[in-house]
């Protein structure tokens, strides 16, 4: 009676890339609920959209290259995939945006190269650039956070605006759109106005200042809303390290190299910069730091790796947010730090048992 | 001595797992001894090295205890017959080893006897001196029995210049299901002291340490028990973590320091035994027994009496599968070893071997199966839990793109396949049989460049014999002043290659005539011998001498030459 | 015009000086380059490539007048490692020059043997020992599997064997990466 | 400084001559299939750009300009370019003949570099000084090393990638590219005009 004769190990964990990518998905969670309390249900209609394309569009290109399509759909990837596209799309943004993003981050950076595991870049922020490249009024029209917005439409209203762009009887679109906190800092910063002035010239741009007037500025904390939403990002992200589901290296090296320059730059000149938690709380820095940055297929693979990867999405997203042409630049941090990994990895590999250093 | 509740360590390696120990099966009763089969199957290489040489003949009779082959080279350990009986067969026979090959075995017939020959107890081993103790040890065919069989006398010589400071016997089983060397620990703790006692005057040893972890509570206790009162011996209790028992990560763990990549661990002054090793070399030196059995666990889910078994060598693992009560159909896997480093045999009826420390009959359930295959994510987990601090994940790029270039670069013969990337990843991809398959596929490249160059320097050699010999016929042409014309002699550089094989033709061309008669004669003379109507063979060959025309000087020189230097390179 | 060219003429001057001082500086002899590719051919001298023995060859590649996929003793991973060599794309082995089979060392039945020698003046590692009227024999760890002590032969008693596998030889497989839906199937047939 | 600096960085990264500007792309993809030979053509790359960077404006300003015969320049220059070529391919042979073997066509191909020539015309066009010169050429040949470098590692890597057929090859090389590139627009507006 002839026996399999497989390799050893014969006793496996019981883990799975389901449920890593389940425990992700899970920690998203506290910042949805934040997102949706603030910015309304139009992100909850977002992940919808994007997630149905997703698995459509992988399915589609599996089914062409006749793989197997259930394992490759239910590993969660794409679902994944999805939701932070989604996560980082205005929340009013048409039906077809969310489409085309994940519609090209998943064929083009991510089943081009292979499915799952062989990326280079990550797919999200490849959708996202190419959005916000090609789309910049779209990209940019952010609703502001509930508690400050005129008018603020119901889920009904959401879903009939993303779908049919079709808006509530005497509500502009204009009306309900303004611009990111990072955003409108710097177009005003542009303009030659230093952060006490935007502040004091209140009567300057009646919604800017608003916007301006809501940021606490020279206090600890980013715009309003953003900052729950950050704070729910990093509740998930402080859950998934302490699931060692991902490892803190990333993180710590990403949050802490733009806490250091952004305090660098403000304590050299706080009339033009921003405050070091604003950097921190504002944008997609939580987000990006430990469910972006994190993903492990594009990401360094030793720990020092790991931190000079951080370092470096650290930097960039600073320097672009600050001098560059993009109010936020996280996606585009990643995309670079993304380029860098292979080189990173040949040149920093762990320091192995029994090899002596020096 | 010294021994307390407390954890002793001075060092701690990276990673590592937590396994399910799925120990306290194999622990509910204690060892017996395992039922005498009709036959034992005894193959010839149950170590590390060379295969041991067949000192008797078939149908021999032999008692329990005698050589029957002897060890061929330094690194090589002989056999003994485990019981009396007859020698039967001495063939290939199907040995446990992952490849499922077949390899040579003595099979012999027991009579039920059980007959020890004579044998000699060393009386008093301090009196002794070491190297003689390692001949004992050589001879009593020991080797390392907690899994990799390398010849114990080996590693009991600290060579000339080496002092060791620290003898480490290994009772760390770290693997799960495997308790035999805990079985032993409880019951036989003075012969692991007593073998302890020897290894140590063996190495000149300064200090001992016995390591053990905190799974094994009743094994600890007893070998605390039996070491009381000896000087320099210690007792390391330890946590529980796979993979702990591993000789590197277990000094590292006692001693703070780390085996260098290449080197051994003499070199920094250690030296690991396992227990049971200790056991059979105490019964080697004060009893006088050769190795002929060994303590081998009986378990997994399809054994219903799980339990360790005093077991001879050669045994069929299908008897003791029997007498533990299994349930055949069962068993979804049948591994030698622990879960973690075992391999999976492919047959029932394989025999028991000197490494052989335990078989699980796994049942599908057991094992989890239904998990498929997914693409590498590259999450890192397994960099995580790697004891030697490696990238798995970046080899098994590699080794899978068959980039071993590459894969060496991130040390790839550094990795221990202790296989805990292998269980926690999450894609459940095999990674250590993808680190086998590049050592394997790097260790043939590299014998193949060897042969290459070999052959590369034959070549070019011959091609300098061939056109010395030219040169020196030409030369020898010319005083004779022989009418056949003869091609102009050698043009250097790299066209000299095509003019020899033209040469050789053109050569071969006109020996054909004188050798055509010959050929012929030789020709006939092997087909008549294929028929079967053909003489004896020295009849013939007179025969063919007889046809044959008278050569050619130049051609039987060429020959003879030839053969001559072709022996030359031999020796 | 005349300027144009006068200016032209005396760059194009002061340039050929240039490189006239560094052709004879920087003077190459020799080619190391054969050394490397020599050094990554199998050294069977069987000559299915083409060419009389490996040097030739890769004489030839390094010059461009042979294509890096001609060596079927090699086979896949000779051609891997000289286009990693040369930095070219791999090419899948020139049918034309044979097919990639099993290692195999000669043996010759030494009943047979008519102690001719022609099959030592064809070897080209002087892998067979033996003189005139005596039995032959193949040094086995010599022997490269190069079949060039076939044809010469006359009464075939050379035979190509392979090399056999045994425990030392035996090397790990490429790990099975099966999709994941056929596993069952495959454990089934096997449990069957 | 401050200027050399700013044109350091606007060459090496907001305008690069790869990934911006879409200059240089024979070597960028025809030497990126190994690092260590992709390494190599950088150097060789950087030394060539700057070499002929400096060496055309000297040949424009003392030359050309004097003589009234600018309308020569792209001939000039491409001579220029030819020479500092020859020479650095003379010196590899010497010092790496396996360099030279492996990058092959692509060396003398560096005389074709669209960006040599588009160095050596921007440099007349922008009227940059001596310096200024020098630094943007050398700003430019170390975009390009560095993208070429990184690119190399990331080829290197997707080499072992399961991608599907049609892609395998330059096509997904080509892809790659298009995504750094959109990696690269996020420094447009780094460094105005």
């Amino acid at each position: 009676m002839p026996f399999n004769t497989p390799t050893s190990p014969h006793q496996l964990a019981p883990t799975s890339i389901t449920r890593v990518m389940v425990m992700v998905m899970l920690a998203l969670v506290p910042g949805i609920i934040a997102y949706v309390w603030f910015f309304g249900w139009g992100v909850v209609i977002n992940i919808c959209i994007a997630l149905v394309t997703a698995l459509s569009c992988e399915a589609l290109i599996l089914k062409l290259r006749q793989r197997p399509v259930v394992p490759a759909l239910s590993d969660g990837s794409a679902a994944l995939t999805a939701i932070l596209i989604a996560l980082t799309l205005p929340p009013l943004s048409p039906w077809w945006i969310t489409v085309i993003g994940v519609a090209f981050a998943i064929i083009i950076a991510k089943q081009l190269y292979g499915g799952l595991g062989f990326n280079p870049f990550n797919p999200a922020m490849v959708g996202y650039v190419m959005l916000l490249i090609s789309f910049p009024r779209e990209m940019t029209s952010w609703i502001p956070p509930s508690a400050l917005a005129d008018n603020s439409l119901d889920f009904l209203e959401t879903t009939m605006f993303i779908l049919f762009h079709v808006l509530p009887d005497g509500v502009t679109f204009d009306a309900l759109t303004e611009a990111t906190p990072l955003d409108s800092l710097k177009t005003h910063l542009a303009l030659g106005n230093t952060v006490d002035e935007v502040r004091a010239q209140l009567g300057l741009d009646e919604e800017t200042s608003r916007v301006l007037s809501v940021i606490p500025i020279f206090g600890a904390i980013g715009g309003k809303g953003w900052e729950w939403v950050g704070g729910g990002f990093l509740l998930g992200g402080l859950w998934l390290i302490y699931k060692k589901i991902i490892s803190w290296h990333i993180p710590v090296a990403m949050l802490g190299s733009l806490l250091v320059i952004s305090s660098i730059f403000y304590l050299i000149d706080p009339e033009h910069y921003a405050t070091p938690m604003f950097h921190l709380f504002s944008g997609a820095a939580m987000l990006g730091a430990f469910f972006i940055a994190t993903d492990p297929v594009t990401a360094a693979a030793s720990n020092r790796g790991k931190i000079i990867y951080g370092c470096g999405i650290g930097i960039f997203t600073y320097v672009i947010r600050t001098w560059g042409g993009y109010p936020d630049a996280v996606a585009f941090a990643v995309l670079l730090l993304n380029m860098c990994t292979p080189l990173i990895d040949h040149y920093f590999k762990s320091s192995v048992f029994g090899h002596k250093k020096g | 001595m010294s021994h307390g509740n407390t954890p002793e360590k001075r060092g701690d390696f990276h990673g590592g797992i937590h396994p399910e120990q799925n120990k306290l099966q194999s622990t509910m009763e204690s060892s017996a001894q395992a039922r005498m089969p009709a036959k034992l199957v005894l193959p010839l290489h149950q170590h590390i090295g060379a295969a041991a040489e067949p000192i008797i003949k078939i149908g021999e009779r032999v008692l329990k205890g005698q050589k029957i082959a002897s060890a061929d080279g330094y690194v090589s350990a002989p056999v003994h017959a485990p019981t009396s009986g007859k020698i039967i067969d001495i063939a290939d026979y199907p040995i446990p080893h992952p490849s499922g090959l077949s390899a040579r075995s003595i099979v012999i017939e027991t009579d039920g006897c059980d007959k020890w020959i004579e044998y000699k107890p060393e009386q008093d081993y301090t009196e002794t001196n070491p190297s003689h103790l390692r001949n004992i040890i050589r001879e009593a065919g020991v080797v390392g029995l907690g899994g990799a069989g390398f010849p114990s006398f080996i590693k009991l010589n600290p060579g000339s210049q080496k002092k060791i400071k620290t003898l480490i016997l290994n009772g760390v089983e770290c693997e799960p299901y495997i308790t035999c060397d805990d079985m032993l620990m409880r019951e036989e703790p003075q012969s692991i002291i007593a073998g302890a006692r020897i290894m140590r005057h063996a190495l000149q040893a300064d200090a001992c340490v016995i390591a053990i972890e905190d799974n094994k509570p009743q094994a600890y206790e007893s070998i605390c028990k039996a070491a009381e009162g000896i000087d320099g011996l210690r007792v390391a209790l330890m946590p529980t973590r796979y993979p702990q028992g591993s000789e590197k990560q277990l000094i590292q763990v006692i001693t703070g320091k780390e085996v260098p990549s290449n080197g051994l661990a003499v070199s920094i002054g250690v030296v690991c035994h396992n227990v049971s090793t200790a056991a059979a070399i105490y019964r080697a030196i004060h009893l006088g027994q050769p190795l002929v059995s060994r303590m081998v666990t009986i378990t997994g889910a399809a054994v219903k009496r799980p339990r360790n078994l005093e077991v001879l060598f050669g045994t069929p693992i299908e008897e003791l599968l029997e007498q533990c009560d299994v349930e055949s159909e069962q068993i979804e896997r049948l591994v030698m070893g622990g879960p973690m480093m075992g391999f999976a045999l492919h047959d029932t009826s394989l025999p028991v071997i000197k490494t052989t420390n335990c078989i699980i009959a796994a049942t599908r359930k057991e094992l989890g199966l239904d998990r498929p295959v997914m693409p590498c994510i590259r999450c890192g987990a397994c960099a995580d839990v790697c004891p030697v601090k490696l990238l798995p994940q970046q080899l098994y790029w590699h080794s899978r793109a068959k980039e071993f270039d590459k894969a060496q670069a991130y040390d790839l013969f550094d990795c221990i396949e202790c296989g805990c990337c292998s269980y926690v990843c999450p894609s459940n991809i095999p990674l250590v049989q993808f680190y086998r398959f590049a050592k394997g596929a790097i260790w043939t490249q590299e014998q193949e460049q060897k042969k290459s160059d070999q052959a590369r320097e034959r070549h070019e050699f011959r091609q300098m014999r061939v056109e010395r010999e030219k040169l020196e016929r030409a030369a020898k042409r010319a005083k004779k002043k022989a009418p056949r014309p003869k091609k102009a002699a050698p043009v250097d550089g790299a066209k000299m290659a095509e003019k020899m094989r033209d040469e050789a033709m053109s050569q071969r061309d006109s020996a054909v005539d004188a050798r055509k008669a010959e050929i012929q004669a030789a020709v006939a003379r092997v087909q008549a011998r294929k028929k079967g109507t053909a003489t004896k063979p020295d009849q013939a060959a007179d025969a063919a001498a007889a046809v044959t025309p008278p050569k050619g000087d130049v051609d039987k020189k060429d020959g003879s030459s030839a053969a001559k230097d072709s022996n030359e390179q031999v020796q | 015009m005349l300027t144009s060219i006068l200016a032209l003429s005396a760059l194009a001057l002061v340039f050929g000086l240039i490189l006239g001082f560094a052709a004879i500086r920087f003077k190459v002899e020799g080619d190391p380059l054969v050394e490397q590719i020599d050094a990554q051919l199998p050294q069977t001298q069987c000559g299915q490539c083409g060419f009389p023995g490996c040097r030739p060859y890769a004489e030839a590649i390094a010059a461009e007048e042979a294509q890096i996929n001609q060596c079927p003793p090699g086979g896949e991973a000779t051609i891997h490692a000289l286009a990693d060599l040369l930095d070219l794309e791999p090419l899948p082995l020139n049918p034309e020059n044979g097919a990639e089979s099993a290692k195999t060392v000669a043996f010759i039945d030494e009943q047979t043997c008519i102690g001719c020698t022609l099959c030592i003046q064809a070897c080209p590692v002087d892998a067979i020992l033996g003189a005139a009227k005596q039995m032959h024999t193949i040094i086995e760890s010599e022997c490269t599997g190069c079949d060039l002590c076939l044809p010469p032969c006359p009464v075939d008693c050379i035979e190509m064997i392979e090399i056999k596998k045994d425990m030392l030889t035996w090397k790990w497989p490429y790990p099975q990466e099966s999709p994941p839906d056929s596993r069952p199937d495959s454990r089934l047939e096997a449990s069957a | 400084m401050t200027e050399f600096a700013l044109i350091l960085l606007s060459t090496v990264l907001v305008n690069n001559f790869v990934l911006t500007k879409f200059l240089g792309l024979c070597p960028f993809m025809g030497v990126s299939r190994k690092l260590e030979t992709a390494i190599g053509m950088a150097l060789a790359t950087t030394f060539v750009l700057t070499l002929a960077s400096v060496c055309s404006y000297l040949a424009n300003t003392y030359l050309l300009a004097p003589l009234g015969i600018e309308y020569l320049r792209t001939i000039t220059f491409i001579l220029v370019i030819a020479v500092v070529v020859q020479f650095t391919e003379m010196v590899i042979q010497k010092s790496s003949p396996l360099l030279h073997k492996v990058l092959g066509i692509f060396l003398p191909l560096i005389t074709t570099n669209c960006a040599v020539l588009g160095v050596a015309l921007l440099n007349i066009q922008q009227e940059l000084n001596f310096l200024q010169s020098a630094v943007y050429g050398f700003g430019a040949a170390v975009g390009f090393s560095i993208v070429l470098i990184l690119f190399a590692a990331m080829r290197e890597r997707l080499a072992a990638a399961d991608v599907p057929v049609v892609f395998q090859g330059p096509a997904i090389g080509l892809i790659t590219a298009g995504l750094m590139s959109l990696a690269f627009m996020g420094f447009s507006g780094l460094i105005k005009g």
